[in-house]
């Protein structure tokens, strides 16, 4: 609760120090805003409170969520380090918007009431429109930031239908209630059918949101276009809040009607994890390729979700924290290249391994990371997600599958480190990187490891 | 049953048992690892005399076992291999057998060595050729001497090894490499039979070694003739067939001729090559069990001889006749074996060690003095020249047709003999093979050594007798192909005066006790044996008369090279076009298949099937990405269109 | 402690190699390995032979709210992969003295840390310990095997990496599914999963699961195409690695974590496997037989090789097991052995087409007679190494089934023909213009070459030293199996 | 005056259900047919109020003023949008000097 005003009014002063001069002061003050909003998160845990009339709770796992995705904001900042040096004029105001697109997404872990949820998705989404399009004089990013905005809000409306029939069911928008509700219904035939539309346009708007197919339509073409910088962000915080709050929903409110929506989330997750990685596979560009396979991510969150047991919060929370660190560290290594390059393809990353080690080796790991490769987080992740699903012997055939594509994203992702490390160097100029950034990129390639030699850390706060 | 095998725990005997292979083995270790830089003099003494040593030794073992009772004993040195009931000893069994075998193989073997110091002396690698000789003579100490069958299969792929090496001892020409690598590999099918056999004896007597084995087996209960001791005898028959150059595993043995003469006459006439006999001797409980095996063993061995004796009637390398004269000869002992004949056919091992290693290294004898040439053809009146090496190589002819005294009418006659009484028609081929070996010996001997010189005048004027190290051992094997005939004097000269016999019994008490019938002595009346003996003798001398008129008398030149022969002779002078055969229906489907499986089937279809699930990926992915058009009104579309799908599913199905 | 020692070591090395530039990196490696062994030598003097318990070990908790420990130790057949580690990884890293590697601190670093990998699969008792090093064991020789190759290593090594991991993914798969099995709190310790009693029909899919991992990883026909190309494409100590060590960790893993899991999945399944196995003997020897390049030939003579032990594991009985124990120590020097010896013959001659070779025996005889060696080690003459294991196994298939020991037994003659058409295309014959001028081997080639063969004779004449080690772990699994 | 609820409660609350999903489908359907990101942004608009008339309806059935509650949420929402909306679209025209979405297509596959 703290964090949500704390995030608001850093948000707002940020604004105003864009007025200073110096643009140098920003980078560090937003950080240290992130850190103090990090830490007074931190005293909320074990602590549960609920706030507004019961529209947001405080639990562990709001905090835990809060925390990563407080984590992942002040990881990534970093990485901007070019915008303040080309001097870019709204700096303070991206700072801010990143701030305030927070703040939406700590409500999205929190929320007790419908109502939450929806503001927290639309000042999470409204935030991001503008970022896709901040680099104004590019077509690609007005071609992001324009089907981003049309794309979202459609299903903004779609998503608002399905509360309204939620609502008309039950007559309220506490997520409790909602799953007290339950047992008063299917007397009338009516009433339930309502609530089941409710539920199923309720999942399909939230599934846009997390860009799960077959409503993934706009992810590789709005991360593809969108500023590698909030690309990132987007990827990382907007999904990482999107599969918290879908699973609070789930688990909250529609747990007894597990029956009415389980079969279209399954096929919502197959298809999702099919698509990001065989899309994924033929991909040139190597930003388009994480694009895929932050929806093929997706994908394997969601098996946390079917599962729905006890180890799914854990496996999201787990998956959420690894996938973060290497996808941040992932855009961020790409974002350097790509300044020097000017371009995001696989070929720009050619003999990175030789003029700059550093980068190489933290993207290696990133991969080997999101691959799912032990000694890495991303392990843990499949692990954890893999043994929430097999609870039910019956779901083996969807581990089978992941199994399977999770070997075909071996192959995508390991063609950038084939590219650093087997291909010569296209242009044998280093890499430029701040010692800070270069800094930002050891931290999450150590936390990234230590995650894989001790996931304890994170994976028993729940 | 008295137990005859029992382990000693006398280490002196146990170390001069180990002695008699390990010393060999230091020559090898000794000359190999110093090939060049030791003196070719100093070679030759550390070859010659670890195997002189090793003869001693053993005749030293030899009285010490008569005087103490014959008393087969097992030295046991350590534990090999042992697995669960798999338990293989590194020991030796002293038996008998053993001991005849030992003192053949040391003996001859010194003999041998002797004469190559002389023979080899020219040779580059002679530290090599003494080493290997030395590896070989190692090996086949183990073969005979091992407790099991598991030491038995070590010496006998080692002796394998050994003939390999030594056959393809001048490496540098391919033909002969391909000659070694095809005695190798012949021999490896014969190995796999054995040990097949090998593994059948331990999963029906549950052990690997003789005493447990063979007295298992005299106990055996599945009576004469069961399927399993078939199968056992069998396999360690096929394992014979690729050691003893059987049918139809005996190509090897003429191309084997691609080594050094001693070496052929070692491995490939006097010692190796009845490594197969040995076995079947040592295993005769259990082909006592199998009379089906035994026929087919006879069957095989009679054709193994005719077929051979016809090949060597129109061969025209003096070393190609004595090879094929050689498979013949076994053939004999096969047939001997077939019949039950079992000291017969030992018998037949050790005369024809004497006479064939004699003729091999008077062949190697007459090849040094003609610098290396082979062919009888440019050869002739050799007589003056290498009067040594004639009399003694007439002494082995002699011993080989089987003209009385010489060694081998003796146990050529017993054998037959044993034949006559098993199988009419298998004595009369075994005449016929008789006849036929007195044919193409006296052939070759007078080619050789009768009539005119008909080489280059180069190679006349550098005929000279071989060196005394060379001679020496013709004269020694020369005295013994004569005398060694009366180690078996048939019954007809006096009953018991057969030694060898005699001495062996006790090596076939198992058999006795398993199946008393198959071991009873022979009953022929006198006369009929010496009508048989009559007539074994005529066939050879008329067949001597025969090739004394075509080759002396009207001084026939067998027909050069490239000339048109007689189908039949052009036939057997092609060896029946086996090689060819073996080439047509193995080595090239082989080679094709090798081909097929790797650029088809592993290429193509295994390989083709993993390439296929990533292309399969592949042209998904690229089929896919049209979905992802990029018109967001497209997109619009296949979402909206999605939501109703999943709505009416929900709904309206199920 | 000895066995976290054992462990550790290498990964710290390779941290300390990374920090040398140049050369000096790989005597700092060497010296490293060494250590290792001497370390593993120590644990072998603290080992009771007599015991088939798992010992030395250590239990720490790793991640504790679900049962998964830190769980490493040894019984016999472990230690005997830990010394055959131990002792291969030193000799392949002096095998590299001549070779001038790009960034030799990267090189050496990730074979160390292969090694760490490596001993892992072979120390852990836990499932998921396991899983993490046989991975952990897998990018080094990824990279090593991508970055040092030669031209074609790309597309052929993302096979095999990718190839490998589908298959361990699987394995993973299979061990959550045991873990979720364990009854309380779930454990993921080797014990708790012996002690498991499934239904015949999921041991049935989750031998399959495991068994393709291991397969793969093995290989066993026919999952073995990515091998060949990819022994061809790494680099020597790559191929010697790929083939001494790792790919044992295959058979270890059926010996650990199939076997005594799933010993009604593999009563189902054991015929089909040994079907398939000795399809691979057959299949591997023919191929062998026209292979032009050498160490294509010697890749494919492995996959025979290594379906005879598989052959030979899946009879559960004691002759085939220790057979397959023993044999994947003699096969680990043996091809190692040979590879080395393809390496010294390409750094001379920058060819390994065995047609453009020959005579090379004229002018070094050392090399010819190591050669000859290892060779009549890789065919299984008696007295050399490889005879033990293929007796052993051989005798053990044929307990199985008499049919399935005489084909597989061809594998004798195949070996011999192929081996020695090699050799003799090699090495007799008359010289080629690329071998006319060969030396002989220098002191540091001896001095790899040297152990291997003592260990091709230690092997051979003295195999109890060996087998009496691992017959009580053996033993230990059989009863579990039979249980 | 009457009391707003009563009013909007003399028409049963089927009727309002079958009226705005009317209008949501109207809505939709506009979005999937039209190419004006002008007049696709309206269409979802239309989306909206008909969730806005459907959850004040149910609020007055109900007599929950919480829905009433949500709606100007969503007003102040969809105000937001139409804000940052014509934001990009105007920036978008500027570089196109069109609002039809189909020409934006760089991005693809």
């Amino acid at each position: 609760m703290t964090s949500i005003i704390l995030l608001s009014v850093f948000g707002i002063i940020n604004l105003f120090a864009g007025f200073a001069k110096n643009k140098q002061v920003l980078l560090p003050l937003v950080l240290v805003f992130l850190a103090v909003v990090f830490g007074v998160n931190l005293l909320d845990w074990n602590d549960t409170q609920t706030y507004f009339s019961n529209m947001l709770t405080v639990d562990n796992y709001a905090v835990a969520f809060t925390g990563i995705m407080t984590l992942t904001t002040l990881l990534l900042l970093p990485f901007s380090q070019r915008y303040i040096d080309k001097g870019d004029s709204n700096l303070a105001e991206y700072y801010s918007l990143l701030l305030f697109s927070l703040v939406g997404a700590v409500m999205m872990v929190g929320y007790e009431n419908l109502i939450m949820l929806f503001i927290g998705v639309e000042i999470l989404s409204i935030a991001m429109y503008v970022l896709a399009g901040s680099d104004k004089s590019s077509l690609r990013s007005n071609e992001a930031a324009l089907k981003y905005f049309l794309m979202g809000s459609f299903f903004t409306g779609i998503m608002l239908f399905g509360i309204a029939m939620i609502y008309g069911a039950t007559g309220t928008f506490n997520i409790t209630e909602i799953g007290a509700a339950q047992a008063g219904l299917g007397a009338d035939g009516v009433m339930d059918s309502m609530f089941v539309l409710g539920i199923l346009v309720l999942v399909i708007g939230i599934s846009f949101k997390i860009s799960a197919a077959p409503f993934h339509f706009w992810a590789p073409d709005v991360y593809d276009g969108t500023p590698t910088f909030f690309t990132a962000f987007m990827s990382t915080v907007v999904k990482t809040a999107g599969v918290a709050a879908f699973y609070k929903l789930m688990a909250a409110a529609f747990a007894a009607s597990y029956a009415a929506w389980f079969p279209t989330l399954v096929a919502i997750t197959v298809l999702t994890l099919v698509v990001g990685n065989i899309g994924a596979v033929i991909q040139t560009s190597f930003k388009r390729m994480l694009a895929y396979s932050s929806i093929s991510h997706a994908g394997y969150m969601l098996m946390a979700l079917v599962a729905f047991n006890e180890s799914s919060d854990t496996s999201i929370l787990f998956y959420s924290a690894a996938y973060s660190a290497a996808t941040i560290a992932a855009f961020g290594v790409l974002k350097l290249v790509q300044d020097q390059q000017r371009s995001a393809d696989y070929e720009a990353f050619n003999g990175l391994g030789k003029t700059n080690p550093l980068l190489a080796f933290s993207m290696t790991v990133s991969m080997l990371s999101l691959g799912g490769i032990p000694l890495t987080a991303g392990f843990f992740g499949k692990f954890f997600v893999f043994s929430a699903l097999l609870q039910n012997p019956d779901m083996l055939w969807l581990v089978v599958l992941a199994v399977i594509l999770a070997a075909v994203g071996i192959y995508y992702y390991f063609r950038v480190v084939i590219a650093m490390y087997m291909q010569p160097a296209a242009n044998q100029k280093p890499v430029r990187v701040e010692s800070f950034t270069a800094f930002t990129l050891i931290v999450l390639t150590i936390l990234t490891i230590l995650l894989g030699i001790a996931p304890a850390l994170v994976s028993e706060l729940l | 049953m008295q137990e005859i095998v029992m382990p000693i725990n006398n280490q002196g005997m146990a170390l001069l048992c180990l002695l008699i292979p390990l010393l060999p083995l230091a020559g090898f270790l000794i000359n190999g690892l110093g090939n060049r830089s030791i003196a070719k003099g100093l070679v030759s003494f550390i070859g010659s005399g670890t195997v002189l040593a090793s003869f001693l030794i053993t005749v030293y073992l030899f009285i010490d076992f008569r005087a103490n009772g014959s008393r087969a004993y097992i030295v046991d040195y350590y534990d090999w291999i042992s697995v669960g009931g798999m338990q293989v000893g590194f020991s030796f069994l002293i038996d008998q057998l053993t001991l005849l075998m030992m003192l053949m193989v040391t003996g001859i073997g010194f003999l041998i060595h002797l004469y190559s110091a002389g023979y080899m002396s020219h040779d580059e690698n002679f530290g090599k050729f003494f080493a290997f000789i030395n590896l070989f003579m190692f090996s086949m100490l183990l073969l005979v001497m091992g407790s099991n069958y598991v030491m038995m299969f070590v010496g006998w792929e080692g002796v394998g090894l050994c003939s390999y090496l030594l056959i393809g001892f001048w490496n540098k020409n391919n033909s002969y490499n391909n000659a070694a690598k095809k005695a190798f590999v012949m021999n490896r099918i014969g190995d796999l039979g054995f040990l097949l056999g090998v593994f059948l004896i331990f999963v029906t007597f549950g052990s690997v070694s003789y005493p447990q084995v063979f007295a298992e087996a005299a106990q055996y209960t599945g009576g004469i003739d069961s399927t399993v001791m078939i199968a056992i005898t069998l396999l360690l028959f096929v394992g014979a067939m690729g050691k003893s150059a059987q049918i139809p595993l005996f190509t090897w043995l003429p191309d084997a001729m691609a080594g050094p003469t001693p070496v052929s006459a070692l491995i490939h006439a006097a010692t190796m090559v009845t490594a197969g006999i040995y076995m079947v001797l040592r295993s005769n409980v259990l082909y006592v069990l199998a009379p089906t095996t035994m026929e087919i063993i006879a069957v095989v061995g009679v054709v193994t001889a005719l077929v051979a004796a016809t090949i060597g009637l129109a061969q025209n390398d003096i070393k190609k006749v004595l090879a094929y004269s050689t498979v013949s000869q076994l053939g004999y002992m096969f047939l001997a074996l077939g019949v039950m004949a079992f000291s017969s056919s030992i018998f037949h091992v050790l005369t024809h060690a004497f006479f064939k290693a004699l003729l091999f290294l008077g062949a190697g004898s007459v090849i040094h003095a003609m610098s290396n040439e082979q062919d009888i053809r440019y050869m002739g009146g050799l007589r003056k020249y290498l009067p040594i090496t004639f009399v003694t190589f007439l002494i082995g002819t002699l011993a080989i047709a089987g003209i009385p005294p010489f060694a081998g009418f003796f146990s050529k006659d017993e054998l037959l003999a044993h034949v006559w009484e098993h199988s009419k028609l298998l004595w009369g081929l075994g005449v016929l093979t008789s006849f036929m070996t007195s044919f193409y010996m006296f052939r070759l001997v007078f080619l050789t050594f009768f009539g005119s010189f008909r080489g280059t005048e180069a190679q006349k004027s550098h005929l000279h007798e071989s060196p005394m190290s060379m001679t020496l051992p013709l004269i020694v094997l020369a005295i013994l192909s004569t005398v060694g005939g009366f180690l078996g004097i048939p019954p007809v000269f006096g009953e018991n005066m057969h030694v060898l016999q005699n001495y062996l019994a006790p090596i076939y008490q198992f058999a006795s006790v398993a199946n008393p019938a198959a071991v009873a002595p022979m009953h022929l009346d006198h006369a009929t044996e010496w009508l048989l003996m009559a007539v074994s003798v005529v066939a050879a001398l008329v067949a001597a008369g025969i090739a004394y008129t075509m080759y002396v008398s009207k001084k026939t030149v067998p027909a050069p090279e490239g000339e048109r022969l007689s189908p039949l002779h052009n036939l057997i002078y092609h060896k029946y076009y086996i090689d060819e055969v073996y080439d047509a229906i193995i080595v090239r489907p082989l080679m094709w298949l090798s081909s097929v499986f790797h650029r088809v089937l592993d290429v193509q279809v295994v390989d083709g099937i993993v390439n296929g699930f990533g292309k399969l990926t592949m042209y998904s992915g690229r089929t896919l990405r049209y979905v992802q058009s990029g018109a967001t009104g497209f997109y619009l579309m296949v979402m909206v269109l999605s939501i109703v799908l999943i709505l009416f599913l929900n709904f309206f199905i199920g | 402690m000895i066995t976290a020692l054992l462990l550790f070591w290498p990964a710290l090395a390779a941290l300390l190699v990374l920090l040398i530039k140049g050369q000096g990196a790989k005597k700092v490696a060497f010296v490293a390995a060494l250590v290792e062994f001497a370390l593993s030598l120590f644990a072998l003097s603290a080992f009771d032979t007599q015991s088939g318990a798992t010992q030395l070990a250590l239990s720490l908790p790793w991640i504790e709210s679900a049962g998964i420990s830190f769980s490493i130790g040894m019984d016999g057949i472990s230690l005997l992969m830990v010394l055959l580690t131990t002792f291969l990884v030193p000799l392949i890293i002096l095998s590299s003295y001549k070779h001038a590697y790009k960034n030799p601190n990267a090189f050496y670093a990730l074979i160390l840390f292969m090694q760490t990998g490596l001993i892992g699969v072979f120390v852990a008792m836990d499932a998921f310990l396991f899983y993490f090093m046989w991975e952990v064991a897998l990018i080094p020789i990824y990279f090593i095997a991508a970055v040092w190759g030669s031209a074609n290593r790309i597309r052929v090594t993302i096979k095999f990496f990718v190839y490998t991991i589908l298959g361990s993914l699987f394995m993973l798969a299979a061990f959550v599914y045991l873990y979720l099995q364990t009854p309380g709190t779930h454990s993921s310790d080797v014990n708790a999963f012996y002690q498991l009693s499934l239904s015949s029909e999921s041991q049935s899919w989750i031998f399959w699961f495991l068994f393709v991992a291991f397969a793969i990883k093995m290989p066993v026909f026919p999952f073995h195409t990515w091998q060949p190309d990819t022994y061809t494409e790494s680099p020597a100590q790559g191929t010697m690695l790929l083939s001494g060590i790792m790919l044992k960790m295959g058979i270890y893993g059926v010996l650990r974590w199939l076997l005594p899991v799933v010993p009604y999945g593999v009563s189902q399944w054991d015929e089909v496997v040994l079907v398939l196995a000795i399809i691979g003997i057959v299949y591997g020897s023919i191929i062998a037989i026209r292979q032009r390049d050498l160490k294509r030939l010697v890749a494919y003579s492995s996959i025979a090789h290594v379906g005879l032990i598989a052959a030979g594991i899946f009879t559960l009985n004691e002759q085939g097991l220790q057979g397959g124990v023993i044999q994947m120590l003699s096969h680990g020097v043996n091809v190692v052995g040979l590879f080395f010896i393809i390496d010294i013959i390409f750094s001379r001659t920058n060819t390994r087409e065995i047609t453009s070779l020959g005579g090379i025996t004229q002018n070094a005889k050392l090399l010819s007679i190591f050669f000859m060696v290892l060779l009549l080690g890789a065919i299984g003459l008696p007295l050399t190494n490889g005879f033990v294991g293929e007796f052993l196994l051989l005798s053990g298939v044929f307990q199985y089934n008499a049919w399935f020991g005489g084909v597989a037994g061809l594998t004798i003659i195949l070996a011999a023909v192929y081996m020695l058409r090699m050799f003799q295309g090699v090495m007799f014959g008359t010289k080629s213009e690329l071998t006319a001028s060969f030396t002989d081997l220098t002191l540091n080639e001896k001095a790899v070459l040297i152990p291997l063969v003592v260990m091709v004779f230690w092997i051979g004449l003295f195999p109890n030293t060996f087998l009496s080690i691992s017959e009580p772990a053996v033993n230990n699994l059989l009863s579990i199996i039979n249980r | 005056m009457n009391n707003i609820p009563e009013v909007i409660r003399t028409i049963p609350l089927d009727y309002y259900l079958y009226f705005s999903a009317a209008l949501f489908v109207i809505g939709v359907i506009g979005v999937l047919t039209r190419r004006n990101a002008i007049v696709i942004f309206m269409c979802i608009e239309l989306m909206l109020n008909s969730v806005n008339l459907l959850l004040t309806a149910m609020a007055s059935y109900r007599g929950d003023t919480n829905a009433q509650v949500f709606v100007f949420f969503i007003m102040a929402v969809a105000a937001a949008e139409v804000t940052v909306g014509l934001a990009i679209i105007v920036m978008t025209y500027r570089n196109i000097r069109s609002t039809d979405v189909q020409l934006l297509n760089y991005l693809k596959w």
